[in-house]
């Protein structure tokens, strides 16, 4: 009997349940609720963010594939795509790091080659709370293990990222994973189940009690009583995801199927239903050839396990046999477990009798989808006006503190544990400004980044989100790259909450509005709602994932100095303002003001004079101005230099002192270049009409910043580099056991 | 005092390693092993204290531990 | 010359390898799958990184008992060029072909980076195109680096020469800092009694070409070519040699 | 039936992973651990042979797969 405390466990609304009797006229069994709920769930069936989506730009001459299927895909040329995507796997990770980050890697990796891509790189975009505290410690490293666990053994390169701390991550850590995979363009393939009659077959791990409802939780906020709802956690197997990976891959090179869809969140359900819509056609499952790992499973359950490491396809009659030989080869069982039919239903069969029968369009397409209340928080955090602050009276310690504060501090702790290697593609090492993969017998290569700065998204969304679009961008000019295309994650609170959904509504505003002014299309996303905990929301957290494109790789451009005697120049602007940056959150324990503010044209035009700059060959060094400002962008060209070669520059605008060295300002790169090259550089700025200066010179073992003839820092590279690289390590020399 | 802890996934739990080394083994032609679950032990050497606070110890560190309660379930025993 | 490079379920750099022996050796390159019984008539072969049987139960320990690995104990034995690199290195201390085994590493984390090692021997079949006490600057990318092998065996390879490798730093000078997973002597490759089965943690293929920051690991498949030029020689193939799967 | 293997470092190998549970457990103030080793647990379902080949057989696993004479010790038992 179907009463409100059931509805409540499925996460569905009273009226949302009579929708469902309405739609498939009958009262839904048990497992027929749970199907619905879950692919009626906000993870599924983005009820709350369906609307707001279709404000960003999809369309694009490279698009092959936008959003809707698993991944997106662009068209390179040469014959050639890019299958890329960003997913979420934010809530198993808290519960539980190592395996939640690791299958979150291993969900990502099969939406790629499910489309027929080998996947050639992966990028992770972290938050976690201040490492001060273990229990923040504890997370960080099970994440990081755990994506190293599983993207080292099954062999494909994490080759960038990012990390930001704050407390609003404490207990709701983001766990966003990039992948990228390469295909031939007449080789993609679609999670759909055409041609009635064709066997469905089942491919992977055996089915298991496992995340039952993962979907679902994943839309409902934390609290005391997730404890006992806590579902069976999933672990990872990476070698069985590479057995999956390698024999997909050839029964799809061998042109064998016919669709091909796999199975994550709401496992069975989804991937069959979805399949099965997407060709306007149904599907029949018996229950009882589906592979089970445990006793006794009802249907319910079968229907909804996320077990890892497992997809559905779809062949034709004649092709079984040797699709089956293939996954042989790879030790994987097959099995046919039903047949594409006519008539749009999903229909399972346990013991002989029908526990399933119900239409596949009303399960996939006809959620509902609400334009929730919004209302922007009062006061604006952006608006409070700043308090008059005190000048420092020490540029050196305030620039040590600063370099040593964990959001700007050197990564290597966490990428030295990514074999970022493997497949010999990588050009850049993590440390750039963005990923370079090469592309084998190929001049072109792939360029990656993923970005998002919560400060400033948590003051101004809208603002911060365009500048998340801009300074991912700005990361691929720095190394020579075009920006193509782009994925999105967008983490935040409870949708119901009003406050939070004018925060996505702002987001999306200044995403499409970015992305427009790019010309990039999005091609696919995702949405992690509900990231609050007892009732807090995490800052709104979008995380941009932006691929380029380089036209000759022997250009690519790093951001480390080349050597002494090279000129140092600033494109762009300094301007004053210190709102929303990690210089005043670090000095002054301040995350208020407004944040830097963009002008998305003065910003093209910057990007475009750099690539413009580096494809003339006048560029030895790039790198973007991000948090720190122009001193830690300084010391961060140093440090990755050959040799670590320091620097002295002087200023002579007219900014506070602070803000010159700290300040966020946007559309600001630094370069270096020859002494012989400065002309034609400052003259491919003048035509352009980018703002450049001469600021400075390479070489000598300090950093060194003057402004207007006084000197505001003089710090020995080594200092400097000390306090930058140690700053994670050493939080983490006492075990991360401690206490939790 | 020595005391042995075992910590193994919890049975409902997929143990990949367990199911990785009875493939091989089959591969082998060792067709009487029905199934494998693989853990960890750990041995630990306790001094200073009385058997009755060690046995609390031992219960303390294993759940607080070496045990991830969530996935893995543990047992110990005192050796001597 | 004709290089087989072994392919496990769940090996990672079998391509990586066999593009850089194919594309950038130039050499006839074949990939050997881990259930045959069939070497292809290679002259050398290769076993490469990566986590063959997931790496579940011990690094190796399960492809040691593949069908192919009988026939490559066999090549051994009658002398046959054998190279393991990472997980390659780890399968032939399972396998017995070389002495000693891998411990997790000293700070019981993934380690991936470039590191400095020096050519503590130049005469073997693997290193003579190099010169002893040379440093090369190549990537290492595993868990289990950390050799052991107990007092007598390890004082044996010592007196004979066959620790290969050493972890050091830029000038080649040993440290405890240098050898970054704490192997026994910073030991990072050895070979065989017979000089003719080499085991290193150090992943060449991966610094074999300018653009990817270090070609100083051509040095080992250079000196496999020139030991082997003296005897007979094949042609290099058309690109379409090989059956490569899907290309990375 | 079913046997227990239990596979640990022979006492000349050092043990990092023991090492680093221990110091974990003395930052945490539990002083009374002297040592700790850690090594692996396997259980091994059996069927279809009598109790003497099965005792064959476990020990043959244990030494050609499951430890690795060079560096590990083991020692099993029925469990059932
Ligand atoms: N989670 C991560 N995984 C892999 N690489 C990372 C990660 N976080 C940071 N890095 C690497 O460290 C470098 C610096 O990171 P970050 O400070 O976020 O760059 P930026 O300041 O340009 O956004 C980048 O090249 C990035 O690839
Ligand atoms: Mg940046």
């Amino acid at each position: 009997m179907i009463d409100k405390a059931l509805l409540d466990r499925h996460g569905l609304t009273e009226e949302e349940y009579r929708l469902i009797v309405g739609l498939i006229g009958k009262e839904p069994n048990l497992t027929e609720l749970g199907i619905f709920s879950v692919m009626w769930s906000e993870h599924c069936g983005y009820k709350s963010s369906r609307v707001h989506l279709k404000k960003l730009p999809t369309e694009g001459p490279r698009v092959v594939q936008g959003p809707g299927e698993n991944a997106g895909v662009l068209d390179i040329g040469d014959g050639r795509v890019v299958v890329f995507k960003i997913e979420s796997h934010n809530h198993p990770s808290y519960i539980e790091p190592y395996q939640g980050a690791a299958t979150g890697v291993g969900g990502i990796l099969r939406d790629i080659f499910t489309m027929g891509a080998r996947p050639i790189a992966v990028l992770d975009s972290l938050r976690f709370g201040p490492l001060d505290k273990p229990a923040n410690r504890a997370v960080m490293e099970g994440v990081v293990s755990g994506i190293a666990g599983y993207g080292n053994s099954i062999g494909v390169p994490t080759v960038g990222g990012e990390i930001h701390f704050h407390p609003c991550y404490e207990q709701n850590p983001l766990v966003n994973v990039f992948c990228l995979g390469l295909a031939d363009k007449d080789k993609v393939f679609y999670a759909r189940a055409e041609g009635p009659g064709n066997p469905v077959l089942y491919i992977g791990a055996k089915t298991g009690r496992d995340g039952i409802h993962g979907a679902t939780m994943a839309s409902a906020e934390f609290g005391e009583e997730t404890e006992h709802k806590r579902p069976n956690v999933q672990v990872g197997d990476p070698f069985k995801e590479k057995l999956l990976l390698e024999a997909c891959l050839e029964v799809m090179d061998r042109g064998l199927i016919v669709g091909i869809q796999d199975m994550g969140a709401a496992g069975l359900t989804c991937s069959s239903t979805e399949m099965a819509a997407k060709a306007g056609l149904g599907i029949e499952i018996d229950l009882d050839l589906v592979p089970q790992r445990e006793a006794g499973m009802t249907p319910y359950e079968i229907m909804l396990s996320e077990s890892q490491e497992r997809m559905l396809l779809v062949t034709t009659e004649d092709k079984v046999e040797e699709v089956q030989a293939v996954f042989a080869r790879w030790d994987l069982d097959a099995p046919v477990i039903g047949r594409v039919v006519e008539g749009g239903r999903i229909t399972a069969r346990s013991k002989g009798e029908v526990v399933v029968d119900i239409p596949v369009d009303a399960v996939v397409n006809l959620c509902p989808a609400y334009r929730r209340p919004s209302r922007p928080p009062s006061p604006l955090p952006g608006r409070t006006a700043l308090p008059a602050l005190l000048l420092p009276d020490d540029y050196d310690r305030e620039f040590l503190d600063l370099l040593a504060s964990p959001t700007v501090a050197d990564k290597e702790w966490v990428f030295r544990q990514y074999d970022h290697m493997v497949l010999v593609n990588t050009v850049l090492l993590p440390g750039a400004d963005a990923a370079v993969q090469r592309i084998k017998g190929s001049r072109k290569a792939l360029a990656m980044t993923v970005d998002g700065n919560p400060l400033y998204t948590n003051l101004d969304p809208r603002t911060g989100a365009r500048i998340a679009v801009a300074e991912a961008c700005r990361n691929l000019a720095c190394v020579g790259a075009r920006p193509i295309g782009v994925t999105n994650c967008l983490n935040f609170g409870n949708p119901e909450k009003p406050e939070v959904m004018w925060q996505f509504e702002e987001v999306i505003e200044g995403l499409a509005e970015a992305c427009r002014a790019f010309g990039i299309p999005v091609t696919g996303g995702n949405v992690s709602f509900y990231n609050d905990t007892e009732g807090l929301s995490i800052h709104p957290t979008p995380v941009l994932g932006i691929v380029g494109l380089v036209a000759d790789v022997r250009k690519v451009v790093s951001p480390g100095f080349k050597g002494p005697g090279d000129i140092v120049v600033l494109a762009g602007e300094n301007k004053e303002g210190l709102g929303g940056t990690e210089f005043l959150r670090v000095a002054h324990g301040l995350e208020s003001g407004a944040p830097p503010q963009i002008d998305l044209e003065l910003e093209k035009k910057v990007q475009e004079y750099c690539l413009a700059a580096i494809e003339a060959g006048l560029v030895r060094s790039a790198h973007d101005l991000s948090e720190g400002g122009l001193a830690v962008a300084l010391a961060e060209c140093s440090f990755h230099g050959r040799g670590r070669v320091g620097c002295s520059v002087s200023l002579e605008d007219a900014v506070r002192p602070d803000t010159l060295l700290f300040g966020e300002a946007q559309s600001r790169i630094l370069l270096t270049c020859r002494k012989k090259d400065l002309q034609a550089l400052e003259r491919l700025a003048k035509e352009r009409g980018v703002p450049v200066k001469a600021i400075g010179r390479t070489g000598g073992p300090v950093i060194a910043v003057e402004h207007r003839g006084r000197k505001l820092v003089r710090v020995t590279v080594d200092e400097a580099f000390r306090r930058w690289k140690n700053a994670i390590p050493e939080r983490f020399e006492f075990r991360s056991e401690e206490g939790t | 005092m020595k005391a042995r802890i075992l910590v193994s996934f919890k049975d409902s739990v997929l143990d990949p390693q367990g199911q990785t080394v009875k493939n091989a083994l089959h591969t082998m032609g060792y067709a009487a092993v029905k199934d494998v679950r693989q853990g960890k032990v750990f041995e630990i050497e306790l001094g200073g204290v009385s058997r009755k606070d060690a046995a609390k110890l031992v219960a303390e560190i294993s759940r607080k531990v070496l045990a991830n309660p969530i996935i893995e379930k543990f047992d110990w025993q005192f050796l001597k | 010359m004709r290089f087989g490079v072994v392919q496990f379920p769940g090996s990672n750099c079998d391509l990586d390898t066999f593009h850089v022996l194919r594309d950038v050796a130039k050499q006839d390159t074949v990939l050997l799958w881990h259930k045959d019984h069939d070497l292809q008539e290679a002259d050398c072969v290769v076993l490469p990184g990566g986590f063959s049987y997931g790496d579940y139960l011990r690094s190796g320990a399960i492809a040691r008992f593949s069908p192919l690995m009988q026939e490559v104990r066999a090549f051994a034995r009658r002398g046959g060029l054998v190279l393991g690199i990472c997980n390659g290195f780890q399968i032939l201390l399972e396998l017995g072909l070389l002495p000693g085994a891998m411990i997790r590493n000293k700070d019981l984390k993934f380690l991936c980076r470039h590191v400095h090692v020096r050519v503590e021997n130049d005469r073997t079949p693997f290193t003579r195109a190099g010169r002893k006490g040379q440093v090369l600057t190549i990537p290492i990318a595993h868990f289990d680096g950390n050799y052991y092998a107990p007092p007598r065996t390890l004082a044996a390879l010592e007196r004979d020469r066959r620790v290969v490798f050493r972890y050091c730093g830029p000038d080649g000078e040993l440290s405890d800092e240098a050898n970054v997973n704490g192997s026994l002597n910073a030991i990072a490759g050895i070979i065989n009694e017979g000089g003719n089965v080499m085991g290193l943690m150090p992943h060449p293929e991966r610094a074999s070409e300018a653009l990817l920051g270090s070609v100083d690991g051509r040095l080992v498949f250079e000196s496999l070519v020139r030991s082997f030029a003296p005897r007979r020689t094949r042609q290099p193939p058309p690109a379409s040699a090989g059956k490569v799967r899907h290309d990375r």
